[in-house]
């Protein structure tokens, strides 16, 4: 069949019981390309559109490594290669003292890469983004829950893929154009 | 202003580069040039104090208007440590925001070289030149530290008997004097500048006429001198004009001396002792051990060898006194009585030895007094009774006396000619010129130095004669446009006496040439050329004048002679010999017996002596020894007397006497005698200088002729008002609320003997750490240092010498009294047991340099390490100012720049610098390096000879100075190096130990050798 | 959170009934959007601001003349500058506690105060930061504290607690800032979809970042809010840990001692929470927010309080104990001056304020009274103040050699500056409530029953 | 071209010059142990032989001190080479003799002036004390 331009299907539900239900019932009838979208985090959504692995722990991990590694080997290296001084008695290499910095480091390291990491992955910051330009979709940082099948998706279809969703009892049901 | 740069200045370097106003100069012409440049230099700066030149300057408005005025601009901002130089410290900041660290790229600076350089001169080495500072008429002999032609630093005469290398804080304090920015910088009339010229021309008709009077109408007076040379000019002036009369005043005087010596011996002799032999010293209330004693330099560095109980027998010291004093801090039995109570101890002492007087013993001194007596029996011959000078003849004749009888003359006491050149008594003298004066028999006064119109008796009222009765010709040559200088037309500015040539005669009689360390920076002349021409020889220097009286006294091969005198600091043979003096019958009359009212005494300033010293900004912080006061005299009482009269410390009191009123702060005094006051002369300053004016109140207001040191019959009322005292050590005493500190660490000679190792304190075994000890004992030299606490005598001497060596600041009085003086070395003062007579004990305390430094472990940026010899260095430019070291020092011998205490501007005070010592600048910490410049220097010179650094060789500022030799610094690692050798003795203790800081400044535990049956009599 | 809500019936509310998504979304950002600002607001913020502007100039005139204008001295080389930096740092902890701490110990009723608690957070930090770097000598050459690559080839001294601190503050502000702006990423989005006015739009549009809500992102965002979470917690710990290090490590009489980490950050904790609160009830009542920040919130708050005040009592008597116990002259000495000395007075009102006062916290009608919670707030952040004030500098003015004791007096540059950072405080404060949602809207949503997914 | 200095020397009057090779006044710098130690002058000053007009050769900074400081054998040479501008460090074709020993490489070279001169250890020589004071 044809296909017209459009970058998907939105789908308008009144609560996060719905929209759950909605997302597993499309995820169920094969679609892959789906998102949803709503005004606060809800438990099992992201299962519900199929999505498993996330990198963010593992960004965080290296990073707090990264840090906590420059951190100790920056002091060990100034107070031992670098310039090596006599301050009041102590070993040029007085690890107790070299603790501290180093596990700051490791913090701020961890820190920024778990936030910066977390945006990356997430594609932000993104100002523009097609869903913006359905009027009703500024109801999805209020009350409302949405659901979206994108005309990439293998199984999209125009007229097939409305019909279904339309199964599925939307309060709204909108197409994206592209 | 183009050497003012990064936190730090210096006036050259090591490599010879060096400043215009520093170059051409040399003793002798050349100085000259030096003057020009300065003035260059001064032209830059604003102010009215400062001119292009004197002709040029002759007709400004600008200057009539400051001499007119009592004294410069920013006078009153000038104490004060915030206020001071205002924009200056805009200045400073904004310097300091430009060129701080190393990156900074630096200002232009020109060199000027020499065109011809003098051979003697290797830029960036200092020579040293002999000379002699002279006090009362007597000399200290010095060497003195040169720079390119700077004079920079005062040291003592090491070769010299009378000095041994050391010096009193006057001495070492006189520099900052010559360089003083207030000093008198010209010939003025009625305020208006003059030349020498003008001067010369002026005088000459009065003379002539003179001449036809043979001098009826001539008066001169001057203060106490000694020299050879201007006793001879004197001679021959008087020749010159037979009818003139000299006069000799002086306010702290030792009339008493010499009328005690008249009734003992029928003639004026000068009492010369040897403490290197007195086993015994019984002491009538004479501070023998604090500058301004004659000798006392000579006397401290004896007294102090026979304090040591490992070299031979210790001495033991009685002292009576009338105030606390430092030679009472040193006391194994100290007793305070009200002054004339001295008489009558003195009565008791002479009848004991079968001198025939109306003896009224009192009881309560009975037990000190037989002690005395029964060691000085034992020890006749080897003993000592020394008077003080402002005691009365009879004790004076007592002392002489008792010492005849003891057999002590000829061992222990000597008997020579006086030093003063012209022994009469000065309040005579100077009645009888106010006598002339008043009856209209003066038509010319000449006022060689001295400042008669301030420190004259209260009664004899040599101000107002001076300016009522209008002699048409007044003279006065003096240092300063002081409070007499204002009462006379004319007003010559004398040379200081590292600018001019002339003679002095240290205590033993020796004499040591002055010679000149740089010329006259305002072309000031000189007694020696005034009187010169007054007897007609006008023109002929100074440098002819006493070169040409010395040429008579040594024909034969005189260059020589002359090189030589030069060149050691003293002429030979000129030592007085001890004269035979019989000693006449003394009768003491029956002394006034102690009445019960109140007294009070005047006595000479530890700081500022008679008050010529007022606008000295180093003695003036001086802290004062056993006080600790800065910048203020106060009204010394007991703790007990206070009490009954319930005043508390700082509460102002009005003193009256006869009628004349004094307002002035108390200062509680443990240890002084109860039922009196004492204060101190040299205060309440009107025309000192930007320093010295107004500060401390006026005693001489109520000081009587008749009684010049103790006078009876004073009542004190509070005001109601309090005054704020400054104050270096707010507490005093060892004692806490929850037990005593071991800090100065005491026993007496048998419990010494007994237990030598008593000052040990469990210090932690250096085994007790994780960490490897830094390998310290693999160098050549580890610098340590030991400060012997039985030779200190708390003389204060170390704290001016390290001031000078290392550019160290003045703060003024407001900043002192918040804590923020900046003395790198202090000597702490602490008073053990009973607050009416306690034990006393003096404490320096330099910058320990801890192996374990808790200072250099805290600071964020490494501005304190540790060198490989084991110096805590202390790096300036890279301090950024936490005060996290400070905190974290338990001796807290670290100092911080709070505001910006240096000043950058003034060019004399730029030319004083040691050249080798970082100046600081605000907001950094500095403190004690061990003088590491000196130790630089003195490593150069031994590498470049491929050699050690010898023991001995370098010595710290403090240690120099010392003349108790109680500071002693060295290579440690050197077992055979006298510090190692102190170290290792049992007296030798660390402080604080159990901190584990390892300093390496150590002390001596103090050992005093009281008499054990005056002892068991007080217990 | 479902086992939250299944507990919710046997707690006090955390949120009043008769909430929805879309009230609380409306009543939460209309105060940025609608609500005009008060004079009230205008007056408060006009006050602040000119404190603000007296700190400005006290600085001025201390990087002009130099530390001596201040009341610091040899031996007190620290007076207000140390213990205000501290005071101030302590107060912050409250944020990140609440915020971090809280949420790992899934403490939903949270969610209504961690925003502004943040933000305080942030804007106490922001007045601590100003101490280090103006009580240094030069500060022109503070940065010297850090290290980087430079001709001297010289670098920090990182044995110092100074440096430790530098590390520790910088790296607390920095994640912080992160924590509280994640946490408003949703919230923006809300009031970008909110705001009829473009520029608003616009403005908050960016802030936002683009943030729509999806699947994927919330849950890459909760993982990262958590990981912050977790990392935050042991960093507030660490913070005022190495503050405390600042005292320990030194050798001084008072200073010296290994109980201070865990006291300090107590009593962080402590004046963190009377912080909160001094904000928060003046706060709901002018914007009427009863029904989300409710008694129980004032109540949790107060037994925090409560908990934490009697750490830092029991931190006094260790202290005082360990004075006599150890034997050490100089200890025992620290403990009769805190007791006899010059300065007792203020030691005893430290006791009065931080440790008998707020026991009247048992009696459960004061908890939730906020008129007498406020006032006993107020008397803990004096208290608290006190104590550093008792630590730094009357351990400080009496140390080893009785020669060099000296006295403190704070001048009125000390004054002006401390004052002068509360303005601070206050003004950004008051731009704080006015610019953004001061209560996590988002986080209010997860708190309605709507929120659950039967199934 | 000398005659400014010519003038100098009649009247008497200094030359004015400026300062080239500037060291912040907080540094203290000894130009005699230098020399006795076996520092060229073009080492720090360049080839001022060579000089149309006078320049600053090195940067003077603390890190090039340290440089030497550090390894003073990179730059020692012979005492009596010193002062010689056209001096280059010794090379397998123009070997440096010091005490009858031929010597190739300059480190070998440094290192035996080193121990010949006494030049103290690495830590000895980068104390602050140094040159700060």
């Amino acid at each position: 069949m044809k296909r017209t331009p459009t970058y998907g299907l939105l789908a308008e539900f009144d609560s996060p019981t719905a929209l759950v239900k909605a997302a597993e019932a499309t995820h169920a009838a094969g679609y892959v390309k789906i998102d949803a979208y709503s005004p606060l985090p809800i438990e099992g959504l992201a299962e519900a559109i199929g999505f498993h692995h996330d990198l963010v722990p593992l960004v965080t991990l290296i990073g707090a490594i990264i840090g906590g590694a420059t951190g100790y080997l920056m002091q060990y290296w100034i107070n031992t290669m670098a310039y090596p001084l006599n301050i009041g008695g102590k070993p040029f290499h007085s690890w107790p003292s070299f603790i501290v910095v180093t596990f700051e480091m490791t913090i701020l390291f961890g820190g920024i890469s778990a936030v910066f990491g977390m945006l990356a992955l997430n594609g932000l910051p993104m100002p523009y983004h097609p869903v913006f330009n359905v009027s009703r979709f500024a109801m999805a940082s209020k009350d409302r829950f949405f659901l979206i099948v994108f005309s990439s998706d293998k199984k999209y279809d125009d007229v097939k893929t409305r019909e279904f969703l339309e199964s599925l009892g939307p309060k709204t049901l909108t197409e994206v154009p592209d | 202003m183009l050497d003012l740069s990064p936190i730090v200045m210096k006036m050259e370097e090591q490599n010879g580069k060096a400043h215009q106003h520093q170059e051409d100069v040399c003793p002798g012409k050349k100085g000259k040039l030096d003057f020009e440049t300065v003035r260059a230099q001064i032209a830059e700066t604003k102010g009215p104090e400062f001119w292009r030149s004197l002709e040029e300057l002759a007709g400004s408005e600008e200057f009539r208007e400051m001499m007119h005025r009592e004294f410069p601009k920013g006078a009153s901002e000038w104490l004060s440590g915030v206020s001071r130089r205002g924009f200056l410290q805009l200045m400073g900041a904004s310097m300091a925001l430009a060129g701080m660290t190393a990156c900074t790229k630096q200002p232009v600076e020109p060199i000027v070289p020499y065109v011809k350089q003098p051979e003697e001169i290797v830029p960036g080495r200092p020579l040293f030149y002999a000379t002699a500072f002279t006090l009362g008429g007597y000399a200290s002999p010095l060497l003195v530290e040169s720079h390119l032609y700077r004079p920079t630093k005062i040291e003592g005469n090491d070769k010299h008997p009378a000095s041994l290398g050391g010096t009193d804080i006057f001495a070492q304090a006189s520099i900052l004097e010559m360089y003083d920015p207030d000093r008198s910088q010209t010939i003025t009339y009625l305020g208006d500048v003059r030349t020498w010229g003008d001067f010369v021309n002026a005088l000459t008709g009065p003379l002539n006429v003179q001449k036809g009077l043979r001098g009826g109408g001539i008066r001169i007076l001057s203060r106490t001198f000694s020299s050879p040379t201007l006793a001879d000019q004197k001679k021959n002036f008087l020749a010159m004009f037979p009818e003139a009369k000299w006069h000799v005043y002086e306010p702290v005087n030792r009339d008493n001396v010499f009328e005690g010596a008249k009734l003992a011996f029928g003639q004026p002799v000068e009492t010369r002792y040897d403490f290197s032999k007195a086993d015994v010293i019984v002491s009538l209330d004479a501070d023998f051990l604090s500058a301004g004693f004659p000798g006392s330099t000579k006397y401290i560095r004896d007294f102090a060898k026979r304090r040591n109980p490992e070299a031979g027998e210790m001495s033991r010291l009685y002292v009576v006194e009338s105030g606390m004093s430092a030679t009472g801090a040193k006391a194994d039995h100290r007793i305070p009585v009200p002054s004339s109570m001295v008489v009558v101890l003195a009565q008791m002492l002479g009848s004991a030895f079968g001198i025939k007087t109306a003896a009224g013993a009192v009881r309560d001194l009975e037990p000190f007094v037989a002690g005395a007596i029964h060691d000085l029996r034992s020890r006749s011959g080897a003993s000592l009774v020394v008077p003080g000078e402002h005691q009365p003849p009879i004790v004076h004749a007592l002392a002489h006396a008792v010492n005849e009888s003891l057999g002590n003359v000829g061992k222990t006491v000597f008997y020579t000619d006086p030093v003063d050149a012209n022994s009469v008594n000065h309040f005579d003298s100077i009645k009888e010129l106010i006598g002339d004066m008043r009856s209209g028999k003066v038509d010319m006064l000449i006022i060689l130095g001295g400042n008669p119109a301030y420190d004259a008796p209260a009664d004899v009222g040599f101000a107002d004669a001076l300016k009522s009765t209008n002699i048409p010709v007044r003279i006065h040559h003096g240092l300063y446009q002081d409070e007499t200088a204002e009462l006379c037309q004319w007003h010559v500015n004398d040379a200081h006496y590292l600018e001019g040539w002339s003679d002095s005669r240290a205590y033993d009689g020796t004499v040591s040439i002055v010679q000149p360390l740089i010329a006259p920076l305002y072309d000031g002349k000189s007694a020696h050329e005034i009187l010169a021409l007054l007897s007609g020889q006008s023109g002929t220097s100074g440098h002819d004048i006493v070169k040409g009286y010395w040429q008579k006294q040594h024909t034969a091969d005189f260059d020589k002679f002359w090189r030589k005198s030069l060149h050691d600091g003293w002429i030979e043979g000129t030592t007085f010999a001890p004269k035979q003096v019989s000693a006449k019958s003394v009768t003491a009359p029956s002394a006034a017996a102690a009445s019960g009212d109140l007294e009070l005494n005047f006595r000479r300033d530890p700081s500022i002596h008679d008050g010529r010293f007022s606008n000295n900004g180093w003695l003036q912080e001086l802290p004062k020894p056993m006080n600790k006061l800065t910048w203020d005299n106060a009204v010394l009482i007991s703790p007990k007397t206070a009490q009954e009269k319930n005043l508390k410390v700082e509460d102002v009191v009005e003193i009256s006497l006869n009628g004349k009123k004094v307002q002035g702060a108390i200062w509680i005094q443990a240890g002084h005698p109860d039922n009196s006051l004492t204060v101190f002369l040299g205060y309440g300053r009107r025309r000192a200088g930007r320093v010295g004016t107004g500060v401390g109140f006026d005693a001489y207001a109520l000081r009587y002729s008749a009684t010049p040191w103790t006078a009876t019959g004073v009542t004190i009322s509070a005001t109601g008002a309090t005054y704020k005292l400054a104050s270096t050590q707010g507490y005093q005493t060892m004692d806490t609320g929850s037990g005593t500190r071991p800090l100065v660490r005491t026993a007496t000679l048998e419990e010494y003997r007994k237990e030598p190792l008593f000052a040990k304190e469990e210090e932690p075994p250096k085994e007790l750490t994780l960490y490897q000890p830094y390998p310290y004992d693999k160098q050549d030299y580890a610098w340590g240092m030991a400060i012997d606490l039985n030779g200190c005598v708390g003389c204060n001497n170390c704290i001016v010498a390290c001031q000078s060596e290392n550019n160290i600041a003045v703060v003024g009085k407001e900043q002192v009294s918040l804590g923020r003086h900046m003395h790198w070395i202090r000597v702490d003062a602490y008073y053990q047991g009973d607050r009416a007579n306690p034990a006393a004990y003096f404490q320096p305390v330099p910058c320990q340099q801890c192996e374990n430094a808790p200072c250099e472990v805290v600071c964020p940026v490494g501005a304190t390490a540790h060198s490989t010899e084991g110096l805590n260095d202390m790096v300036y430019n890279r301090c950024i100012g936490t005060r996290y070291c400070s905190n974290n020092c338990p001796y807290k011998v670290r100092r911080f720049n709070f505001l910006l205490f240096q000043d950058w501007e003034t060019p004399q005070l730029k030319m004083m610098r040691n050249p080798d010592v970082s100046v600081r600048s605000r907001g950094v910490m500095e403190k004690c390096t061990y003088c590491v410049q000196r130790i630089n220097e003195g490593r150069i010179t031994a590498e470049r000879e491929d050699r050690k650094i010898a023991d001995g060789e370098v010595q710290s500022a403090c240690q120099q100075s010392c003349p108790a030799d109680a500071i002693v610094f060295g290579n440690i690692n050197d077992p055979n190096s006298r510090v190692s050798k102190l170290k290792a003795q049992a007296r030798n203790y660390s402080l604080l130990a159990d901190l584990n800081t390892r300093p390496r400044t150590t002390y001596l535990a103090e050992i005093r050798n009281p008499n054990s049956e005056i002892e068991e009599k007080h217990s | 959170m479902s086992e939250q809500t299944e507990q919710k019936p046997l707690r006090a509310p955390v949120i009043a009934p008769g909430y929805s998504f879309g009230s609380v979304t409306d009543k939460i950002s209309s105060i940025v959007l609608t609500r005009p600002a008060s004079n009230g607001w205008f007056m408060g913020f006009g006050v602040a601001f000119l404190l603000m502007q007296m700190m400005l100039f006290a600085i001025g005139y201390l990087v002009l003349k130099g530390i001596g204008i201040w009341g610091d001295t040899t031996p007190i080389g620290w007076g207000f500058e140390i213990v205000n930096f501290v005071w101030w740092i302590g107060i912050g902890h409250a944020g990140t506690l609440i915020s971090a701490i809280l949420m790992l110990l899934r403490q939903s009723w949270r969610n209504s105060i961690n925003r502004f608690a943040e933000a305080m957070t942030l804007f106490a930090v922001a007045c601590a930061g100003v101490f280090p770097a103006i009580h240094v000598g030069r500060p022109w050459l503070a940065y010297w504290m850090f290290p980087y690559p430079n001709t001297m080839s010289y670098w920090p001294q990182f044995r110092s607690p100074l440096i430790w601190d530098v590390f520790a503050v910088s790296t607390y502000a920095t994640i912080s800032a992160l924590f509280w702006f994640v946490g408003l990423i949703p919230d923006l989005a809300t009031l970008r979809d909110r705001s009829e006015k473009r520029p608003l739009k616009i403005i908050y549009g960016m802030l936002a970042l683009g943030w729509r809500g999806s699947a994927r992102h919330w849950h890459r965002y909760e993982t990262a809010y958590l990981l912050l979470a977790g990392l935050a917690t042991p960093l507030v710990l660490s913070v005022h840990t190495v503050v405390s290090f600042d005292f320990a490590i030194g050798i001084v009489p008072g200073w010296h001692t290994t109980i201070f980490p865990p006291y300090f950050v107590a009593g962080a904790i402590y004046s963190g929470f009377a912080m909160v609160v001094m904000l928060c009830i003046p706060i709901r009542k002018i914007y009427g927010l009863e029904g989300f920040i409710t008694e129980t919130h004032l109540d949790n708050s107060a037994k925090v309080m409560l908990a934490t005040g009697l750490i830092v009592g029991y931190g006094y008597i260790v202290e005082a104990f360990m004075g006599w116990y150890s034997g050490n002259r100089y200890e025992e000495f620290t403990l009769w001056n805190r007791l006899h000395g010059p300065y007792h007075v203020l030691y005893w009102l430290l006791w009065i304020c931080n440790i008998f006062v707020p026991q009247v916290l048992w009696i459960k009608k004061l908890r939730t009274n906020p008129f007498w919670l406020f006032i006993i707030s107020a008397v803990v952040l004096v208290g608290m103040w006190l104590e550093r004030f008792v630590i730094v500098v009357m351990s400080l003015h009496r140390d080893f050699l009785t020669s060099s004791w000296g006295m403190y007096y704070p001048t009125k540059w000390d004054w002006m500056t401390y004052i002068g950072t509360i303005g601070m405080f206050l003004a950004a404060i008051f731009l704080f409530v006015r610019v953004l949602p001061m209560i996590s809207i988002f986080e209010m949503r997860t708190l309605l029953p709507e929120a659950e997914v039967k199934e | 071209m000398l005659e400014p200095v010519r003038e100098s020397f009649k009247t008497g009057k200094s030359l004015v010059w400026n300062r080239v090779n500037d060291l912040p006044d907080f540094v203290y710098f000894n130009h005699s142990i230098h020399i006795n130690k076996g520092v060229g002058c073009n080492t720090c000053h360049g080839p001022v032989d060579r000089m149309p007009l006078m320049y600053n050769y090195a940067s003077l900074e603390m890190e090039w001190c340290l440089d030497c400081h550090r390894a003073p054998e990179k730059n020692l040479r012979p005492r009596d080479q010193v002062f010689n501008m056209r001096y280059e460090q010794p090379t397998a074709e123009s070997p440096v003799e010091f005490d009858g020993k031929k010597y190739m490489d300059q480190l070998s070279l440094g290192t035996a002036l080193k121990d010949k001169y006494h030049l103290r250890s690495k830590q000895d020589i980068t104390s602050c004390s140094t040159c700060h004071r």
